[in-house]
């Protein structure tokens, strides 16, 4: 099952007004990995996974989802396999009704209407929103918006799911709920968030985007213990790692000092941690 | 700036309302809007000077009013924010009508007054139709209803969205205009140096919503074409609806029933 | 600006409806044709911004009152006349049916005012015109307030026209006219600025979206463009003569002030357009008015009878009760099942 | 200078449509003081926020800021009192540039070019935005956008400063400059918040909303410390509370468990909490 895997190489993206968004992005990701790509406000995040699915065109570089190359030909099938759930359900509920909406994609692929029926139902099911099907998507609260707009995605049975800023502006438990559903999908999921909290419980892997680069790539862990690291790229450590006020009560800390300069990862770093992480899995390389 | 809430209201309100369940809710929408646009033509073709002959036709949005369980008070409100625009439309009719063309006992009426009073009334039963056939219909079904009755799909597809977005963007506008106003200690409107650039920034927002949803679409496959959506039956109920409705309009329309229950009543 | 169904009579509301329907379904069919699928939900939200804009008022100068755009010329530079015209149609339609602004019947009417006029005349054929491809700042304002007054001002005198053939209103022609030409004047200008003021800014902030559209071809292939072109100019010059020649002529105004101002002497004869017009919708009418069983005279020789109105008063008070009462019994069947 | 208390008494308000926002709220807030409102998603915190400067009108209760209670005369000096920044900054930035922006508040005061001029660099220089003067606002960066909002306010020169989720969608160390900025702002704060991390270093009071009531008002770090308070109100420990062995040895937590009723602060308890918290301050009550 070679085609769940996600390869970007040397991907580039500028911006028609010349804004060199993307410098050099290179990574894979295998089959049921779930990824946090984490970086500074106008880092390249949002532009990184618009590339995913074909939205953006790379100015250079290749992107593979499995077994095909990203191009003309295989860029429906791609975006069936590559499911996407942007940071604002309002952008994502524009149909009448929660059904309708989730019924969308399913609708383009074509499926029968008793075959649409289910994969709304299982979808509706698995983010707990039966309730919501008939409601229109303008009468949500904003954690329910969010749970129907994966629902939407969910439903057209992607292999890799792709979350920009999913817990952005929902309170603690609307976000605990969400990270529970995360956390039971199975596939591929790859995540960008400021919630480095988030990051920590939902994913094994970290990669840091900085100005267009990827500045670091590996096990969460070890990326958040790298201080020098996640201050040269505008970032802290998740705040469940710095140490509790209370307790260790210099509570109030200020902007971090100057950083030191900081040394790109060298060479094709992200594929060998890649494999000697891996070792364990099925892919064919 | 609180109109907006107001607005929105409005629109929030009648959308769940028509959520509801009812036998009118349940009917086809097909059926709903056929049956109004037999009504409002009925009503609007009365003469200028007929009051009386139209009195009958309240029956309508009233027995719909009833079985769709709607509240009164409310849709009551909506109706009657009309009558100010009636009235400013009608109120040249008496400075310029003043023969004499009916008379109630001793007071002889202008026919101003009759035609004003008249043009206020068809406003009343004309708007209390529309309102109460989005509170029993819901404004995504009457798109839809229009579509198969041969409403072009571009355009059907145009109502819907725009529909969504409405609540989206009169929330961003309000807060827009709600940031400008906390900061303008007082002063109303905004001079057009101001004005400009705010709806500027907020037809920018609008744009990127639009490339955003654009995208949110594509990453569900789409390829242009918007499918068709699930078809209800035209069913018995509905034809009966529309027809016998119509043929009570049109009943109403050829006989005076006020006036001939009238002369019953004074034995005349 | 918005006419309600009460003042049209079903031909003139159903002519309309019908030339109105006509024009989305041509736009319609060269929407998905001069446009990528894109314009699909641009359109929708462009529509709700058009809704949200005019929630947000501006100070007119030296009045004291406040004004919003209407949004017609707006949309057509950013969209191009089609998607324009189907984007104005579906947001009066939405007005129509959730605040009564306008009616069902009248829908056709203010469309094709408010639409037509705005993206299919006052658009191609003065603001690109005017302005060019890369307007600078002045000629852009202009174009604006010409496009803008010439629409309003067009879309103001078949108000008039439609009201008058209706015959429901009783406000003489020439009255009419001169009230409605120069308010409209004052609003079109308005509408120009601000519609300036926002295609400016965005210029500057992103000039490809303007520019992409202007660049875009505006109508299609030539017959409708020729059509257009003559149907325009002979509807400004018609609106342009009868305002002026309404304004030079005070003995209409000074009829209207004396009217108001409570003189007594029987009202002139009215307009001989409006009678002919009148005839015309007697003729056209589904249910003419003077049915015998009616009981109501008809519309143009009010003089011949004078009813006894008891009856019909009476009558009409029985009649709303029992509606009342039959609705609170609905009301209850309805509960109970 | 008992001008600066903001008082709230009994405040309910019901939107248009039916919805009670909020129910019953009563605090009192005094000079210089930084409070946060929590609570979950629809829980009337914005709601509340846009009473204290009039610009929702109570359905009932009042509202005293410093001498004035809040009324249509006094409308105009309390907006000028209070200043409010939207969590979208691009809801607050509407002018050309950045300038225009900042000085749109003065001059509506009708000051003179040369105070607006300076009441401007001043702003800007607070905010450490000075370069930014002259550039469009919709050409800035997500943090640069949410120090030049918060400069729009500061140019009136408000008494009371008041903030709808400040830090939402901004990176890491953009949080923390607008922190630092926040802390060293004197006046009082009024702050609305997801981010319980910041709450608990920025303020060091806060009080709960939940369904539109009061549901606690007190210290921050006693608030955090009561579980079963923040469960009842779909609220959780900052995160930097969670890892710590001693505030709460099991560091990754699912979903909280059904809540056990809660008990609704006593009558006016919020009151003697401002007595006995600001016994050293000069403010009469
Ligand atoms: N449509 C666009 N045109 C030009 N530049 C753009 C466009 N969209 C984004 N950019 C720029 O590209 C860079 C990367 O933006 P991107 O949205 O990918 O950042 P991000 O990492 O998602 O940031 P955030 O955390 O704020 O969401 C930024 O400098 C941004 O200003
Ligand atoms: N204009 C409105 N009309 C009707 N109901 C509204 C309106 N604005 C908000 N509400 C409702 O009032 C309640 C409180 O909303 P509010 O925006 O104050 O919540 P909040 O605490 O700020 O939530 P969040 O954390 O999501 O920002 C919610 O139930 C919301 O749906
Ligand atoms: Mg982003
Ligand atoms: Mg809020």
């Amino acid at each position: 099952m070679s085609h769940h895997i996600v390869e970007v190489k040397q991907l580039r993206h500028v911006y028609p007004d010349g804004t060199e968004a993307l410098r050099d992005v290179s990574f894979r990701i295998h089959h049921g990995e779930s990824v946090a790509i984490i970086g500074a406000n106008g880092a390249g995040k949002s532009t990184l996974l618009l590339h995913l699915n074909g939205y953006l065109p790379a100015t250079s570089g290749t992107i593979r989802i499995g077994d095909h190359p990203l191009s003309k030909e295989t860029l429906n099938e791609i975006r069936r396999t590559v499911g996407m759930v942007f940071q604002d359900p309002d952008d994502q509920l524009f149909m009448p009704t929660v059904f309708d909406d989730v019924a969308f994609g399913p609708l383009n692929q074509g499926l029968t209407p008793a075959l649409i029926e289910q994969r709304v139902t299982d979808a509706l099911e698995r983010v707990e929103a039966r309730e919501l099907r008939n409601k229109p998507p303008y009468h949500l609260s904003g954690g329910e918006k969010k749970r129907v707009a994966i629902a939407t995605v969910l439903s057209m049975l992607p292999e890799i799911l792709v979350l920009d800023e999913p817990t952005a502006g929902l309170d603690p438990r609307a976000r605990r709920q969400l990270m529970a559903l995360l956390q039971d999908f199975h596939h591929t999921r790859i995540i960008t968030s400021h919630d480095l909290d988030m990051v920590l419980e939902l994913c094994e892997r970290t990669i840091v985007l900085h100005q267009g680069m990827v500045m670091a790539d590996g096990p969460t862990l070890e990326i958040f213990g790298n201080e020098t690291l996640l201050a040269a790229c505008h970032l802290e450590k998740p705040f469940s790692m710095q140490g509790c006020p209370v307790c260790s009560p210099k509570a109030i800390r200020r902007l971090p000092k100057p950083q030191p300069p900081l040394v790109p990862p060298h060479g094709d770093r992200q594929h060998d941690h890649a494999h000697h992480l891996h070792d364990h899995d099925h892919h064919d390389h | 700036m609180l109109a907006i809430d107001g607005t929105l209201f409005d629109f929030k309100r009648l959308d769940l309302l028509a959520m509801r369940e009812s036998a009118v809710h349940r009917l086809d929408p097909r059926a709903k809007v056929l049956t109004t646009l037999v009504f409002i033509v009925c009503v609007v073709s009365f003469g200028r000077y007929e009051l009386a002959a139209m009195l009958p036709f309240c029956l309508f949005p009233i027995a719909l009013l009833a079985l769709g369980d709607l509240p009164a008070g409310y849709i009551a409100r909506k109706v009657l924010v009309v009558i100010p625009f009636a009235v400013m439309v009608g109120l040249f009719n008496p400075l310029f009508d003043r023969q004499v063309i009916l008379q109630l006992g001793p007071l002889g009426i202008w026919g101003g007054w009759l035609s004003c009073l008249s043009i206020v009334v068809r406003a009343l039963l004309t708007a209390a139709a529309a309102i109460v056939l989005v509170a029993v219909t819901g404004f995504p079904a009457i798109c839809v209803a229009l579509e198969q009755l041969g409403m072009p799909r571009v355009f059907a597809v145009q109502l819907l969205f725009l529909y969504r977005y409405i609540f989206v963007l009169t929330d961003e506008g309000g807060r827009v205009a709600r940031a400008r106003q906390l900061r303008s200690c007082g002063n109303k409107g905004m001079g057009l140096r101001h004005f400009g650039p705010l709806l500027g920034h907020l037809l920018l927002r609008t744009w990127e919503r639009a490339e955003r949803i654009h995208m949110a679409m594509l990453a569900r496959g789409f390829t242009g074409e918007m499918h068709a959506r699930r078809r209800g039956r035209f069913g018995a109920g509905d034809v009966l609806f529309v027809l016998g409705w119509s043929a009570l309009f049109v009943t109403f329309r050829l006989y005076n029933f006020p006036q001939l229950l009238g002369m019953l009543l004074l034995g005349s | 600006m918005h006419m309600a169904d009460a003042l049209l009579s079903p031909a003139v509301g159903g002519a309309m409806l019908a030339a109105t329907a006509g024009t989305i379904a041509w736009c319609s069919s060269r929407v998905p044709r001069d446009l990528d699928e894109y314009k699909v939900p641009l359109m929708g939200v462009l529509g709700a911004f058009v809704f949200a804009a005019q929630m947000i008022n501006f100070a007119i100068p030296g009045t004291g009152s406040s004004g919003h755009i209407g949004g017609g010329l707006l949309l057509a530079i950013l969209l191009g006349p089609h998607a324009a015209f189907l984007t104005i149609a579906s947001v009066l339609f939405i007005q129509a049916l959730f605040f009564a602004d306008g009616g069902l019947l009248a829908l056709g009417c203010n469309i094709f005012n408010l639409g037509f006029f705005q993206t299919f005349i006052a658009y191609p054929l003065i603001y690109r015109r005017l302005a060019g491809r890369q307007p600078r700042q002045s000629r852009l304002v202009l174009a604006a307030i010409v496009a803008g007054v010439v629409g309003l001002q067009l879309a103001a005198f078949a108000v008039v026209l439609e009201t008058t053939a209706s015959g429901i209103s009783a406000l003489p022609f020439k009255a009419f006219v001169l009230l409605m030409q120069p308010i409209h004047l004052a609003i079109g200008v308005i509408e120009g600025l601000a519609t300036a003021a926002i295609i400016a800014f965005v210029h500057r902030a992103r000039p490809e979206l303007v520019e992409s559209t202007l660049a875009g071809r505006p109508l299609g292939s030539l017959p409708i463009r020729g059509m257009l072109a003559a149907f325009a100019l002979a509807a400004v010059l018609l609106g342009g003569v009868v305002s002026w020649f309404a304004s030079t002529q005070p003995d209409g105004l000074e009829w209207a002030i004396a009217k108001v101002t409570g003189d007594t002497e029987l009202p002139a004869p009215a307009h001989p357009l409006h009678h002919t017009l009148a005839a015309i919708q007697e003729k056209l009418a589904i249910f003419p008015g003077d049915t015998g069983q009616s009981g109501s005279p008809a519309p143009d020789n009010p003089a011949g009878r004078i009813d006894n109105g008891l009856p019909g008063l009476i009558g009409g008070l029985v009649t709303l009760a029992t509606a009342v009462l039959t609705g609170l019994l609905l009301r209850s069947c309805a509960r109970r099942a």
